[in-house]
Parts: C-alpha cells; structure tokens; sequence
C-alpha cells in the first residue's frame, strides 16, 4: 500500500486538526509526562469523531473518496484476490488499452475472468491508463475476454472504477458508442454467471459497457451514476458550483442505488474508507463476490435473470 | 446547428404555430424560415411539403416523431402503441426547477407525452414495427418511459415477427432520472438481443442529432444503420470533446457523412428516399427469415411482460 | 462498359498487327475497291488467328489477361447481376475499406450478401481501393457482412479480385494475419452456402481470406495463386526474368486448379477474354452461380461440406 | 536477425555439428558462438544449458521441433505421432532445383523429415497435444504435410479432449506445393474451429521467425497467444513493407513487444517460464470445460478422418 502524504478531504478538516493536535502534544511528552492522560483523551475523541463522521458522510464526501488517490484500484485489488493472477492483453486489432484490464484469476476454488478498469497511480500510469476513462479498444478487448469466458464456462467480474469512456477525437472516430452499445449486447446472453463490483466511480456508459451483470455491488463509499456530478451541475445548474446539489439529486451514492433496486450488495469499507486500508477492503470485496457467485450458482438460466433483472428497471405511470 | 440554433429554431416554430392560431387565410401564413446552412429564405409550407429539407442546400431541418412516421408509414397504416406510458418522478429531481414541471413544459411545447412515439405501420405495403424520436420533447432524452417503449415496442415485434425501424434524436440519456436512465441502455440493449436471436431485422435511422446514451445503446445496434445527410450523430459532445483533446475539430467530425467515411454506419440517405429503401431493406430479409421460430423456442425470453 | 485504347498484351501482337494492316487496307478501300477481297480474307484470318492464339493461351498470357485493366472488377458485376443492389459500408469500428465491396444483392430469385475484393479503374479509384489489396479493416468488413448473412439465412457469393492482403505499416500494426485466420475461422461454421468466383487474381491469403466457401469458381482467364508470380520468381529463381517459369510452376490457371481439385467450375469468358464482353462475363457468372447455389441447395450439412472439401486438400504419403 | 545472419548461424551450427563427429575429448567441444544480439562469445554448451538464451542479454536464440518439446513436455512423455506423414511432389515443382531434391537437402540439413513435430505429452503433470514447427527445415514452411499433421492433431485432440500447444516458426506458405499449401490455411482454421465448438483450450506460441501463412492461419488463432521474446512475427515480411510503403519501418517493428504493445497477443513469455506458463494455463481451463460434450455431438466434424 502507498501511504503518500496528501492534504486531508474537505470532510476531514476537523479529523486532520485533531490529529495535528495530538502530535504537537505527543512531541512535548517526553518533557511533560503528565500530558499522557490528555493525549489519551484526544484519541478517543479522534476515534468517536471519525466514527461521527464516517457515519454522516454527504453524497459529495463519498464522491471524493470514491476518487481518493490512494484508493486501490483494480490492480491492488486483482494481486489481493490472487497473486498469480494471468494477464490477458489486447483487443488482437491493433491496440491492447492499459484502461482496461483482464485477465485469469483465481477466487479461492473460484476460477474467474476478471474485466475492470484501471486508473493509474503516478503520472505515468495515470497517461498509460487515459485515467481510467477507456478507448473503444479498451471495451473490444473486455468483450474479446468476456466470450473466452463464455467459451470456457468461466464466470466474469468486472471491476469498474471509471470517470467515463474517453471523449476523444480517436474514441468517436473508432466508434466509442458503438464499442459500449455491442457490449452490452453481447453481455446480455452470456450463459455464465456475470458479477460487477463498482470499486470507485460508476461513471455513466463507460461503466454500464462493462456493468450489465446479474449481480451489481458496490463498495461503500463508491458512487455511479448516469453523468458525472460536474457534468450535471453544468448542464442543469450552469454552475460548477452546484456539484453537491448535483449528487444529491442524482442518487449517486451505494445505499441510494441499492434502494433504487440497481444495486444487490453494498460491500462495506474500513472505517476511514478504502484508501486507509487496501487488504480489508479487497478481502471484503472477495468474500462478497464469491457469496454471490455461490448466489448465482443456484440460477438455473443465467440469461434470462440477467435481462429480466433489466427488464424491469424504470418508473413510468401505465 | 448548435443549440443557439436550435433554439432560435424552436421559437420560430413557435412564432409559426401562433401565427398559425391567429391567421385564418393563407396569404398570411407566407411566413419565412431561414435555412440554418445556405440562408437561403425558404416559405415554410413549401419547405414543409419538401419534407422539411431545403430545396436549395438539401439540408435536413429536424422533424418531430408524428411527421417522421408520417414521412415513412403509408397513409392511415400507423397505429399507435403505449401512448398511455408517460414519465413519473422516482428521484423527485430538483435542479433550478423541478423534473414534474419540466416534464409539462416538453410536453407544452412539443404537444407529446414524451420522447418516443411507437407503434405498427406498414411502408409501401409491408408490415413494420416503428419507433420515432422527437428531439422537440425534453432534447429527446432517454428516460424511464424511453427505454421500456422501446423494449416493448422490440418485444411486440418479435411476438408479431415484425421487423423493427428505429428513428433516433436524442441528446443521450435523461439526466432528472439519474441512474434508471442508464440502465435503459441495458435493458433496450438486451431486448434487441432477443429480437436479433429471433432472426428479426433491425434498421436504425440516425437524424439530427443523436448523441450519448441512445447512440451508446440501440442507435448503434441496428443489422442495417442508416443517417440522414448531415445528421451530427456521435457519443460525446463536440465541446466535450474539444475541452478534453484542447483542439479544434474537423468541421465534419461526427456529421453522417464522416461516420459512413469512418465505417461506422451502412448509408447515407436523403429523407425522400427513406420510405422506399427501408421498404426494399425490409422486402430482401423478410423471406429469409427461417419460418420455425416461434416465442417458445426463444428460451431465455422474458416475454412475459410482453402487452400484444 | 470503357473502351480505353490500351497497347496490346504480348500474345495479342500478332493479332493487333493483322488489325493495323486491315486498317491500313480499309483507309485505301474508297479508291481500290478491289481491295475489298483481300480485307476479307484478312478478316477471316483475324477470328482464325483470335481463336487460336486465345485457344493456346500460356499460364503468362492468362495472368495479363486476369490483370487486364479493362477487365471488369467486382463492381462491374454487380451492376450487371442486379442494378437495384444495395451496398453495405464499413466494419462499424472506424473504417470502411473500398478494396472491400459488400452487398445485398438479387441474383433472379435468389438473395445473397455478396462481398467482393475491388481494384479500381482510374488512378483516383485505384487510390481508394488501394489497388484492389484490402486492410485488415476490409476483412473485418466482409466478416461483418457473413455474419448479417448468417443471421438472415441468405447465402454468401464472394467475388474475387486482388494482388493480396496489403502489406502495409498499420496493417500490420492492425493485425493483417489475424484479419485474415479470424476470417478463415469464423467461415468455417457458417450454416449458409458460400460460394466464391474468382474473377481476375486470386492473391494468395488475401484471396482465401474470402475464399474458404463450398464452391470455388473461376473464370476461365483468371488465376489463383499462393503468391504473385512475381515474388515466388524474385525468391526461387532470384531473377525478375523467370516470372513464366513461375507462372508455369506453381500452376495457377483455372483449368490447373481444377485438376489439382481445387475449382469446381471454370465459368467461360467471351472470346478475346472479360475485358472484351462485360456483360457476356457477368451473365456467365450469374449463370454459373445460381447453378451452384441450386446444387448446394441439395446439401444437408453445409458445415460438414465446407469443412470436408478443404480437409481433403493436401498430397502427402502416409 | 535476418536472413543472411540465419544463414552464417545455420553455417556456425553445422561446423559445431561437423566438430562434434571429429572431436572426442571435451576441451576440444569449447567451441564458441557469438550472440546474435549483443556479440558476446559465449561457450556452446553453456549456451545450450540455458535453453539457447543469451545468459547475458536474454537473446533467444532459434532452436529446433526437438528441442522445444524437450524443453516443454516432462522427461519421456513426448509421445509422437504422424512421424510417417512425409511431402510428395503434386506439382512436380521446379525452380533451380527440383522440389524434391530441396526435400532431401531439408532433411539432410535438419535432420527432420518435415518442418513440424507434433504428439502427446504432459506438461508438469497435465496431458497435451502439442506441435513444434522447426524452421531448419524448409524455413519451416506450411505445405500439405505440416498443414495435415497440424489437422491430425487438433482432430486427435478432439476427440482426446486433449488441450493443444502449437509453437509456430515458419517463413510461411511452401511455394513449391503452390495452392495446395495455400489451402492448408482454411485447413488448419477449419479444425481449430472445431476444437473451438468443443470448448477446448488451444495455445499458440510464436517464435522467431513466424510470418505469412501461419500467421494467417492457426498461428494467430489461440485463445491464449504467447510470444518469446524479441522473436519477429508478422504477416508481410518487412522487406516487403519497406519497398510497398516506400519508408523505413522503426527497429522494433514486429517484434513481440511491438505485438504485445498492439493488442496482438497476450504474454511475451521467456523462454524459461514457458512450461510452466503453459502449466498453469492449461489448469486454468481443465475444469471449466463442460465433461458432457463428445464427439458424437460435433454434428459437423468430419472426425471420420481421425486416426487415433
Ligand atoms: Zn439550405
Ligand atoms: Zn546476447
């Protein structure tokens, strides 16, 4: 795990000052030994705050900590679940997208073909993996290793933390609608078990290429949703301002999509969220995903759940 | 045209459905619409009986669903299905107004229900299922009511063995229903792999403009894709997209023309010569379709929710 | 159809210099009509002369027969089996080869996906299709339109008329060979008739990349080779000179392949060759076709018989 | 490496060879060769006990149909099969040379009777069809031979529900058998695709050089590919890409890195890890395999043709 140094979140300020404060007593101890009772107060206090705060997070909190940069990403988590994981690359057409990772893992007796988006951790990674955000290659190639799973009756994950498909001038041009548009109709008749897990952001078709599965979870502070918060305030609010309201009113956050009936688990996070604690959160995820593999094993037709778990999403009045 | 013009547009068309209110000869209703690529000044009910395209520059002024279907189904062949499904608030969607009242002011300007309007028809004498867009209705966006029109209007088709015509304009999915509007990309998406396992043929037509979510879904699912000549048709935004890549694009970029460059879509075809070549597309698969299949045999169908 | 006056091929010279000395006659006839006789006669020697020299054709004068730039191409035939055809554009992932033509197209009563190989005829045509030799991106074309036509049940004609695959830096970087084997793999199941006509060059793994079919037909000029006459000459004899040799050796005429049991049917092209009689070329070629779609009509198993007639090629001892 | 480089190689290892016979004592065997790559002399033997890699720069160094599946396969696994199949001479093929004399100069030179060695064997304990292409012999061509032993054994492995392993060098179609090689393309694709309907697993290994027909063909048709790397693999020979586009193509044009970093194949594996790469892929997929399917319900193979 890297442990960079980086400012606090909004919603941590008070945290971050507690914490200065501790350490600026804690260096004064060794002269002044009577501040130990007081150092022990303050971290309990620090403690019951984060457990305060942590459990009153807004919509727009989880959407930085859905984006936090020392959050695992879909690598951590692969070299969590199975550290002999395979690496498939490329869409055999000219291009293998860093964005898109695959590859064969196993899940304790699970064997799985594991999909998912990859943001980048330094700089390099990050213009590697277009951050996170997919070429139409990138999907080709999810779609190239979604049918060798079908061939070989394996199930697939997909693990999604994307801010989106990449809008570039090469994307359209190689027909990024069409890329997500033909995944999602290949994903509806595969005969295997399918299971997402929204890691980070959800963002839009991007995620939906990869995200049409009989079985949705999402980590705790992950978020999805059918534009970025940004996106939305611009457009509905004109306002770059209005990103909280934009969250807010969309339902981005898990428990919002898990009452809106999109979402079947929510896997929950270490306290702090998962940048604080990559083996809790990865080994959670696992033992989540093979509960519902198990789940899934029980499906005498996977297809016909899958597409009526779809079918029969919307609210209109009839 | 960019939105400004889309704008401008729309209050013309209104200016002419009020005038229309209050001019009762015909003399008066000689009103004038420029035309949005040569200028040219066009009368506009010539314009209107050449099929809202210029007689000059051939561009393809945008139409609401009722004329599309008009255009395309023969005379008193249209009949109207799901026309009782309109949009609820499952987000009780706030922005600077409220979704329920955005959702009376597209249906007050465009005088629709919603964004699509479906049913069967016959063109030139075979039997169709068909679906139009109206862009004029709320940017034409895919909500709720959307996508399942779409899905029942797919699942009606493949009950009847009807080939299925989907007109789109849309700028993508309908963001006041928030993530129920992206699951409507799976759910038409897969209803289309179920009409396409019943060896049903599928013809998109692409019209100015359609973007995002419904070019990420149906749009780009069709056996046969046709647009309209000069349609912008893409799945980002051109200003996203110049935002993101911070350079300008090709005039062109993402027009019908630059898609049937860049292999994305079969044919470019001018809106006279859509009804009869979607009758001709529909006459050379309809005998080939193997007669057997019939709803029991599609498995995995979850045709129960099917209203024929 | 063009009448571009072109310098005859190397075997017609016999045949042009008879013409220009009928020619000559024919100028002084007004003023010696005894002349008419003589012309006569020459006539008769002319369509003597035709016959023969086109009756003993070398396996060289048929490759520049098969290369003749006034040889109708794929389009030509197109237009002459069903003007009404509807063509059908691009891979829907960024390009649209115009080496690769694909159509729907009514041959009397039968509908067929055609796709066929394209040269052009003007330099700016022959710049678009590339002179006949598809990207990776035309085959990905064409397999797109096998499947339409796997979907619908109609049977597939594929016309054939390149040099080769390109060999260029983004093929190559695009993945020509896999273009190609993809083709050959997904052609091997399909449950529909295919069948495909050699119409002028049938270039090595560019031509079999469309070519894997239930019955193979050529028309009597053209030829079917597992290279350019050329490269087998450059690399076996290391000698441009010995193109003949090559052409003789690696016997790439119609009535060679047939014996070797490759070509079905050699469908006969008018006198003095296709480049000579458009219509008479593409109304043998219909003929011929619907033939064999009828024939093929009888057949229970079209997988069975695809993969069977292919699986018998080969000598060897055992 | 090219061509006139293989061929001063091919000269080296002949001297090696034609030392071996007359040398007895093992001071006389330290013989040398110089890396292809980064010059160094290195001892032969040495050479040979790293697998023909470069210990110094990881060169791969060619090796033969033999060698590779002793260096997959465990110890006295190997068993072979269709070691009988030998090339006739349909066309009666003549160049400088006759066909059949060239035959006889393959064999004499690389000691094979034809460009592909193919069996059953286990690898760390799982069974395996597996093919070795030797481009000592012929350049390791495709003619009617290679094309049917390569058939035989994916027929065989069908039928075994064996996995298959082919390792690929080869300069592509045998010009000498003319269209009958180039028909061994659809051949071999063909009997892949039915290994593919019944859901076996089929890696393909490509090593330098792999080009032209066997790439087009089976080559570039695993469901997992690995290259070794550095090995040059590609469907047009880089000469002629030169002369046709007329430019300079960069150094690492068609290597396997170059085919990794373009989406063309999975792995670049070293030589070393090969077996148990292999190992852990073939585990990978044993189970998932479906035990119902048999051959019976191949209803399109035409296993009639299998000898097993
Ligand atoms: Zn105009
Ligand atoms: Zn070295």
């Amino acid at each position: 795990m890297t442990s960079n140094k980086l400012p606090p979140l909004d919603f941590e300020l008070p945290l971050s000052n507690l914490n200065s404060q501790i350490e600026a007593l804690e260096r004064q101890l060794p002269n002044n030994p009577q501040l130990e009772q007081e150092i022990s107060e303050l971290y309990k206090q620090y403690e019951s705050l984060k457990k305060t705060i942590y459990g009153n997070l807004r919509a727009i909190d989880r959407l930085a900590i859905a984006r936090h940069p020392n959050r695992p990403y879909t690598r951590d988590y692969l070299e969590r679940f199975d550290p002999n994981w395979l690496e498939l690359h490329g869409d055999r057409h000219g291009v293998d997208d860093m964005a898109m990772v695959c590859g064969l893992v196993k899940l304790d007796n699970y064997k799985v073909v594991v999909v998912g988006t990859q943001k980048g951790r330094n700089i390099r990674e990050k213009q590697l993996c277009n951050f996170g955000m997919p070429q139409p290659e990138g999907y080709r190639k999810a779609l190239r290793c979604f049918k060798h799973a079908q061939k070989f009756n394996l199930p697939i994950i997909t693990l999604i933390d994307t801010p989106g498909a990449y809008p570039g001038m090469a994307a359209e041009e190689h027909n990024q609608a069409q890329a997500i548009a033909f995944n999602l109709f290949e994903l509806a008749d595969l005969t295997v078990p399918v299971i997402s897990v929204i890691l980070g952001e959800g963002g839009s078709g991007g995620a939906l290429a990869i995200g049409f599965t009989n079985t949705i979870l999402m980590l705790e502070n992950s978020v999805y949703s059918v534009i970025s918060p940004e996106g939305c305030a611009s457009i509905l609010w004109r306002s770059a301002d209005k990103v909280q309201d934009a969250c807010e009113a969309m339902k981005i956050t898990a428990l919002e999509n898990k009452e809106l009936g999109i979402v079947d688990e929510i896997i929950p996070e270490p306290l702090g969220g998962a940048q604080s604690g990559w083996d809790e959160a990865a080994a959670n995820t696992k033992k989540c995903i093979i509960k519902h593999l198990e789940l899934l094993s029980k499906e005498t037709d996977l297809v016909k759940h899958r597409i009526n778990k779809y079918r029969k999403i919307g609210f209109y009045k009839d | 045209m960019d939105l400004k013009e889309w704008f401008n547009n729309r209050k013309k068309n209104n200016e002419i459905k009020q005038a229309k209110q209050i001019l009762s000869t015909e003399e008066y209703c000689a009103l004038w619409v420029s035309c949005f690529q040569c200028r040219e000044l066009l009368y506009s009910r010539d314009l209107r009986n050449n099929l809202n395209v210029c007689p000059k520059c051939q561009y393809h002024f945008r139409i609401g669903a009722y004329d599309r279907i008009e255009q395309i189904a023969d005379a008193n062949s249209f009949c109207e299905t799901e026309n009782d499904l309109v949009s609820s608030d499952p987000l009780k969607f706030f922005d600077t107004q409220s979704y329920v009242d955005r959702l009376n002011d597209a249906t007050n300007k465009s005088g629709l229900k919603e964004a699509i309007i479906t049913g069967t028809c016959t063109i030139q004498g075979l039997p169709a299922a068909i679906a139009a867009m109206d862009f004029a209705y709320f940017g034409g966006s895919m909500g709720s009511v959307v996508g399942e029109k779409i899905t029942r209007l797919i699942e009606m088709a493949i009950v009847k063995r009807l080939p299925v015509v989907i007109v789109s304009s849309s700028g993508g999915a309908r963001m006041q229903e928030g993530i129920l509007s992206l699951m409507q990309l799976a759910k038409t998406s897969g209803a289309l792999k179920l009409l396409h396992e019943a060896k049903l043929l599928y013809i998109s037509i692409l019209t100015e403009p359609t973007f995002g979510g419904v070019t990420a879904s149906f749009a780009m699912l069709g056996d046969i894709i046709i647009a309209e000549p000069g349609a912008r048709i893409g799945f980002a935004g051109r200003r996203v997209i110049e935002q993101t890549i911070r350079q300008k694009l090709p005039p062109d970029f993402q027009t019908a023309e630059y898609l049937l460059k860049h292999g994305q879509i079969d044919m470019v075809v001018e809106r006279s010569k859509i009804p009869q070549t979607l009758h001709r597309l529909i006459e050379f698969h309809q005998n080939s379709v193997p007669q057997a299949l019939n709803v029991e045999k599609l498995k995995n169908s979850p045709l129960n929710h099917v209203k024929v």
